[in-house]
């Protein structure tokens, strides 16, 4: 076979190998080109070799642009290193663009003097127009910043397929192998793991694994003979504990944490939802697995899914309800009702950039305070937030087990960022999941529904038991025997109650760890989906030696015990949000703390360095 | 056992389905009527508490929930019906009611009515019609006639009103019917109907209001007028009304008329009820027949098979399972995985 | 007539006139006693003799219960007197009770030694029973702490009615003229507003109107001629802005304010609503002033009142949506619409003790965050409340002002105390009501939908105008321009521009005022309806030499500029609310600020001696 | 003036409606074709671009107003046809669209849909039906067939559909339509007669959506089967279809069946059309002629005259402002007042 020349180590031609802790590749091209496959397959090889990985696609927000422009631009974003990574990268080091509109819409975050691999072949007149380019970059010089590859992609895929069977459009469609064996080249990434998924994928169609595994091998090849390329890279595995991995979505990972909680307590799980972008894909992961007996209902809209999820709860399933930003709005009334009644439920919101409509496929952190108070009336519910695309697993457990273990709703916050990214996830051991034990009531006599236990947690009678028979609703009850009751003070007790459940669970969560010293001049304080740039950020300022430490919030409401102890063993406090200062709010409010926020509202994550500047700032470093 | 005995034995019975809690109604109100007939034929059907579950939105009506001593869940205002998809998602052998009224079910809770009906869920709905909001005191409904001065409308209402028959047909129910709080046994006839077809039964039941929209329904139930402003469905059976059951109705084409019978025009001429009917035109047709045009038809307009919403949702689960059952550690598994030593 | 021989001053036997300088009295009976005429009566009776009134009713939580039991009483509470008074009394002085339950319901807020009238014709066994009582309270000295008067109304009714020619159950209904006579004259009230009411309404049934007249003067009769009562109050004057005056309760002030705001613009007022108690009745009022070009929208549910009030201000019309807390809830979405369209409309909360139904008919003030936080992502609007009932005309008409002076949807917050209770309200001038200018554009040439003046006001442009056609809508708009814009920088500048705009307009709005010194040790803030009970509170410690000040927030959202320098004036602030904290939490977080909140969340509002004790406590004294 | 030279006009006219934005739709989408003649419909009924506003909910189809040149709002999903009451309300006098999708207007705006229907303002309603969720990529929508496999229905849908114009009837509705994208003649016809029909307006317009349910709507119309497919609904005329023209719809009581013209059967036997008939059964029951059991009828189903709901509104306003015109004296001195001096 054609791979066994691969070459490892000894050269061919004198080319320089550069050793990089980490570095981050961008695939980009019009939305039919494939670079969503290309970028998961490098990312699959780069974990399977042993780096730490950490990825961000970037997709259209038309569904399908015309060709060529720059609305149809689609991205894939890798990065891939030898040390622990906790973001896809701030600056992009190699780009590869697969026609105009892909350089355009990617060009200003590449780095200065980064590389450049650009589809020569498809920068013709009509496709720089469609891009809005009045002239070639790759002609007037416009690029000389940068170390510029042209590559006619397209003849030499066709090339490359010439003898396999494969013709016309079909041809085309390779192309995307020619950039990912190039890039593989470039990189020294073995081609097995690819090889290996083309056969699965394409074994039924020998043709098109064919051209598939040549034309890979072409790109890799030209890599390899070419006198274009001097330079190649090398990012050694990194130390990373062992175990199996798997590459998780945050959506993936969320979707497999309720499937588990589910299955843990052996409940059926039941998810009610109405399609909106980004959570959408939780609501298709648990369609596909239904043989978890997990009960999919896409309702009319995000009420009906709210209520349905009451009832199901109600009833006595695992009940869980996801949307987004909108929907969570639209969905505030009905979660009063599930204070209201104390039911256990896990309201996922995969956050995406408001107001309104806003940026439906961007990225924001703007419904915490929505979360905690957007409804009518003292109205409490846990609030948690998951951190990384991986912790989403852990968090839809924990959800469940306060859901469960507090009889409450539980509203877990995501978003589009979270949902979208991905990185390598550690299979967990069936022992080292939790157990999720649900006790219901067995028939009793005098059976008292809001009757509570030590932790003011009523019991879950299920419908089907006799002698339970019991009535709850949005009125307030009475407390112990349920009833619909009108008495002042036993509303405020009642409101009072239901507000000291939800601290109660802050006896029952870890506290909050710091990253780096236990006190010092500036502590950086999160939430969601900013963990990874606060604390690579907070890592790097360390290192030069400046006196910062993090933390990060995965307990929103309640918090932990030890936040206030924490934020005042340090002179400042700093807190990065992807909106205008929600959780910067909070603690002011909740601990009389200086608090100031560092707000970036621009439907993107932050990068470590944006972070890292303004620790610098704050530190008048 | 004599006829008495078994009176006797259905009442304690009935009384078996009473909660602690005396209902709250204006006294007259016709919902106490209604709550009667719905613990009579939960006794004759044989419910079992434990497994009955009453849900209900906001709104006089929707209270009913706390009167009846079986589960019971008294949602918000217009979702009764997603509550209950929910529970009967959750567990498909609970036996679930739903009580709604015109406001809780045709104005906030419209879509839900029709996304339910349309999935077929077994669950029985019972719409107390009393052609106004009562709980919030008086403003009209999307029942209530065109010019109905109410205290949101006191030049009269200009919103040309909703049918709830027509609207449940227009999504294709498959269990359809209407009777009236006073007229207890036909109630409890229509009641016991619903409860025993296997589908969403959608039932409209006329409730007089008392307080704010008093006689609204007088035309239907008043002795000197019933006989002509209603016409009982049988199904099979021709539709005769009139106090001297001299009186039927014919198609002409696509149009309903009133004929007298005698005089050449026999039953033979009549529309017969058929409420199996695939084709839903004829309920459709039935729905649109209304005081003071024509006597408006109670009963039980169609009744239809359809696989039922969580039998489809439970067969596919049974489905998958079966083509591979769920273990944890396949759903990790899942796609590519790597092994780092 | 007979009325004629009313012997003011003189009396024919031996009383005891005391003087109070204000009493609290209250009606209670079953719903169908005509408890809430024989109040109002009283009230207007008590305005037009000079009397400062404020009034609240008590309706029962059932539209009617069965005669004569607990859930059927009504009760009408007046507070008048010869000095300003600002609630409606904190306990009651005197009770009119109706039958059993009445007084079983009511008499745990007379004050001990209160006057206690009792129909005792109603003590039947039955009417004891369905009240619950096992024995006569008349009957086993259980009453003995109060001064208690038996009077047979029902007999001495149908003794005044004998020859009026009415007959059976009308002659009951005539017994609350009784009651009122005989409170009038121990009130020394004068008859005649009363008696020409009667003749007005009764006008064309001459049977009943006389009937009504004789049992009110066979009240007021009784009390002066019988032995019973040995003694008699007399309640001055108040000294009273000169004017012309009428009572109103805050829905009809709010509805009066929002058709004048409209008129004196010159525009339609469209009003979008879906019934709900307690803002019903703003529907109600307006659809009864229908001559005022006032379009009502009865909806099918709150979403469409909101979103066709948003089609409405886009169609130029003064729009208005009104509702309650789980109303409010399920506009939430759609007030994001309005954020990103920024168009101009007023959405009112009648806010209700929630969460979820909760106590519908009771009064709470929980919805404060929900109104600044209650969507999704950044979503900000102004935020205003009415302090009073008559302040709602104000207010409604300050909404409208800020709405169009900065395209932003202002929410209106009441509640149900602010609803239902009422009080004189002087009838402004016309001319020193505001002129609310609106300026449309005309046809230009290359209008900007979103091109902004100095104060970050868009223009609003009306379909109907040549040359104007635009879009508007829920994606993010480039500024200026207003077309669809996925741009980062451009969502984060209009986030910031949004929020800025409400900024703005704390340099359009009053500073806030301080009731009493401008420092000293305490400060007691509060907003909405718990001005009367604060402020009444705050005098009357005052005036026991405490260095207590209060200041009031009518607005909430941007709060004026001063509000950070009042609060550190002081040395402690104290922050009554009827919820658990949502202003104290807003204050803290803003100001950082130690404010503590005294709450009560038992549907009801605050008595003024609730606040006395708390200042007194906090001051230890 | 020639044939030519009038095309010319009317095409000019057109792009007169256009918006300075390139529409963003998918190549290939049926969204394309619907926009260019609405385009020219503006044209010929000579709609004024100041006067005119389009309003849609969210979803591909939504889009539409940022494509047109006269006013537009681009509402939240599913709310379309309240905000476009609210802007009827306020400005009678405008022109107003409504553009929604099979999700916006019959899943979350189901209810909206019943209620704007029945109140019959003056706007005009044009469902783009695709019988999927276009933005969302690929959800089974309430018109998606039983059994549908999409994203969220991997193992088929279980969710029986609604059928708009059913629906629509049911709310007794009174003008309701069908057409299909591609056939562009039909669809300016019924497009025109909407916008000409004084009332609220629905119509359904079969619209492909290549990318996430290709070809849903072939079998109405590809070449070799749309004759068999669908049936032309033409006032007063006979029910007639097929390639040859030899096929028919007659009824058997309420129950439509397909007939073969000839053999002693002629166009008289036939169910003949009447869009005018007060009575909806008879557009019901052509709404429930449905592929692949008959042909799927085009065109307007029912178009009757109902008083509009904002011509109610202003006469109540014009009636109350004649009987004593509104002045803010009086309104303050409504009731008891006194005075103190
Ligand atoms: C979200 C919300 N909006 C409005 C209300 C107020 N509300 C309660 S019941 C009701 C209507 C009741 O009418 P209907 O459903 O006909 O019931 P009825 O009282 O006539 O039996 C309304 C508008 C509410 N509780 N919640
Ligand atoms: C409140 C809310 N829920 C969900 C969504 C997500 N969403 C946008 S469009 C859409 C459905 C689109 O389907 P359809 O109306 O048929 O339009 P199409 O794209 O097919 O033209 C959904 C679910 C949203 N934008 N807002
Ligand atoms: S208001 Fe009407 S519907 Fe409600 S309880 Fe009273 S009589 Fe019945
Ligand atoms: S996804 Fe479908 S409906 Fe949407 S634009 Fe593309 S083809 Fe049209
Ligand atoms: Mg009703
Ligand atoms: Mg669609």
């Amino acid at each position: 076979m054609v791979v066994s020349t691969r070459l490892n180590g000894a050269q061919p031609r004198c080319v320089e190998v550069i050793s990089l802790g980490e570095t981050t590749v961008r695939f980009a091209g019009d939305s039919g080109d494939g670079m969503q496959l290309a970028g998961t397959q490098m990312t699959t090889t780069s974990a399977i070799f042993g780096n730490d990985v950490s990825t961000l696609p970037d997709f259209p927000a038309e569904i399908r642009a015309p060709a060529g422009t720059l609305a149809g631009v689609s991205g894939f974003q890798l990065h891939f290193g030898s040390h622990r990574l906790r973001t896809p990268g701030d600056r992009v080091n190699a780009l590869v663009a697969m026609n105009p509109a892909a350089l355009s819409a990617n060009l200003s975050d590449l780095e200065p003097g980064g590389v450049l691999i650009v589809n020569e072949d498809a920068f013709t007149k009509m496709d720089l127009s469609r891009a809005g380019y009045s002239a070639d970059p790759l002609e007037n010089r416009s690029l000389d910043g940068y170390q510029l590859f042209r590559v006619p992609m397209g003849k030499l895929t066709a090339e490359a397929c010439k003898d396999t069977g494969l013709t016309g459009r079909a041809v085309g469609r390779c192309k995307n192998f020619f950039a990912l064996g190039l890039v593989y080249w470039l990189y020294d990434r073995p081609l097995a793991p690819t090889l290996r998924w083309i056969e699965q994928k394409f074994g039924s169609k020998p043709v098109v694994a064919d051209a598939n595994i040549k034309t890979l091998k072409a790109g890799y090849h030209f890599g390899e003979t070419t006198e274009l390329f001097t330079v190649r890279y090398e990012v050694a595995p990194a130390k990373v504990p062992p175990g199996k991995y798997r590459r998780v979505s945050g959506n993936e990972a969320l979707a497999i944490g309720l499937i588990t909680a589910a299955q843990r307590a052996g409940k059926p799980l039941f998810y009610g939802s109405y399609p909106i972008t980004p959570a959408s894909d939780i609501l298709h992961f648990l369609a596909k697995h239904k043989n978890f007996d997990v009960r999919t209902f896409q309702a009319e809209d995000e009420i009906a899914a709210m209520t349905a999820t009451i009832g199901a709860a109600f009833a006595g399933a695992f009940a869980v309800t996801g949307t987004s930003g909108p929907g969570m709005a639209l969905k505030s009334e009905a979660i009063g009702l599930a204070v209201m009644t104390e039911l256990p439920m896990v309201i996922v919101n995969v956050q995406r950039a408001g107001p309104s409509t806003g940026l439906p496929t961007k990225t924001e952190q703007a419904d915490l305070l929505q979360a905690i108070w957007g409804r009518n009336g003292e109205n409490p519910v846990c609030v948690l937030a998951a951190a990384t695309p991986a912790d989403c697993f852990d968090m839809a457990i924990e959800a469940f087990r306060i859901a469960i273990g507090f009889m409450t709703p539980v509203v877990l916050l995501a978003d589009g960022y979270l949902a979208n990214g991905a990185e390598p996830w550690r299979i967990p051991d069936m022992d080292s999941l939790p157990r999720l034990d649900v006790k219901h009531p067995g028939p009793v006599e005098g059976f008292k529904p809001y009757q509570r236990n030590d932790k003011l947690v009523r019991p879950w009678a299920l419908p089907g038991t006799p002698g339970l028979e019991h009535r709850v609703g949005g009125l307030e009850s009475r407390d112990i025997t349920g009833e619909v009751c009108y008495e002042p003070e036993n509303h405020e007790h009642m409101c009072r109650i239901r507000r000291r459940k939800i601290d109660n669970i802050a006896e029952a969560i870890p506290p909050l760890e710091i990253n780096g010293d236990d006190s010092g001049e500036l502590l950086v304080i999160g939430w969601g989906s900013t963990y990874g740039a606060i604390t690579s950020a907070v890592e790097r300022c360390r290192k030069k030696g400046m006196s910062v430490s993090s933390a990060h919030l995965r307990y929103l409401d309640p918090m932990q015990k030890n936040v206030g102890d924490v934020l005042r063993r340090f002179c400042r406090v700093l807190v990065p949000e992807l909106n205008l200062g929600q959780l910067a709010y909070r603690l002011r409010a909740e601990y009389l703390v200086d608090a100031t926020g560092f707000h970036k509202i621009q439907g993107k994550p932050f990068t470590i360095s944006e972070i890292e500047a303004e620790i610098a700032k704050r530190l008048n470093k | 056992m004599s006829a008495d005995a078994a009176k006797v034995k259905l009442e304690l019975t009935a009384k078996h389905f009473a909660s602690d809690q005396d209902p709250r109604w204006c006294p007259g109100c016709g919902d106490y009527s209604i709550l009667a007939q719905v613990k009579k034929v939960l006794a004759k059907i044989e419910a079992k508490r434990e497994n009955t579950v009453f849900v209900s939105g906001i709104g006089c009506s929707s209270r009913f929930p706390y009167y009846v001593g079986t589960y019971g869940f008294h949602g918000i205002h217009g979702r009764a019906l997603a509550i209950a998809v929910g529970i009967k998602v959750a567990q498909p052998e609970l036996s679930v009611w739903v009580v709604t009224g015109d406001g809780d079910g045709l104005s906030i809770g419209g879509n839900h009515l029709l996304h339910t009906i349309r999935r077929n869920p077994d669950i029985n709905i019972l719409l107390f019609n009393n052609r106004i909001y009562g709980l919030t005191k008086g403003q009209y409904s999307p029942t209530s006639p065109l010019g109905k001065k109410t205290k949101s409308t006191p030049m009269g209402s200009v919103d040309f009103p909703l049918h709830p028959l027509s609207v449940a047909i227009g999504a294709e129910a498959t269990f359809v019917a209407r009777s009236i709080d006073v007229n207890v046994k036909h109630l409890a006839y229509v009641l016991e109907r619903a409860a025993r077809h296997k589908g969403a039964s959608f039932v409209e039941i006329y409730q007089n209001c008392n307080i704010f929209n008093d006689l609204a329904f007088e035309y239907a139930t008043a002795k000197t007028t019933k006989d002509e402003t209603t016409i009982y469905l049988e199904h099979g059976r021709p539709l005769v009304f009139g106090k001297d059951r001299n009186k039927g109705i014919r198609l002409d084409g696509m149009d309903p008329e009133i004929v007298e019978l005698g005089d050449g025009i026999t039953e033979d001429d009549l529309l017969f009820h058929n409420e199996k009917q695939e084709e839903p035109s004829l309920a459709y047709l039935l729905s649109r027949m209304r005081h003071p045009d024509f006597p408006e038809p109670m009963g039980v307009f169609r009744c239809v098979e359809r696989p039922v919403y969580e039998d489809l949702v439970m067969d596919q689960i049974n489905e998958a399972s079966r083509q591979q059952p769920g273990r944890l550690e396949d759903l990790f598994d899942e796609g590519e995985t790597w092994i780092v030593e």
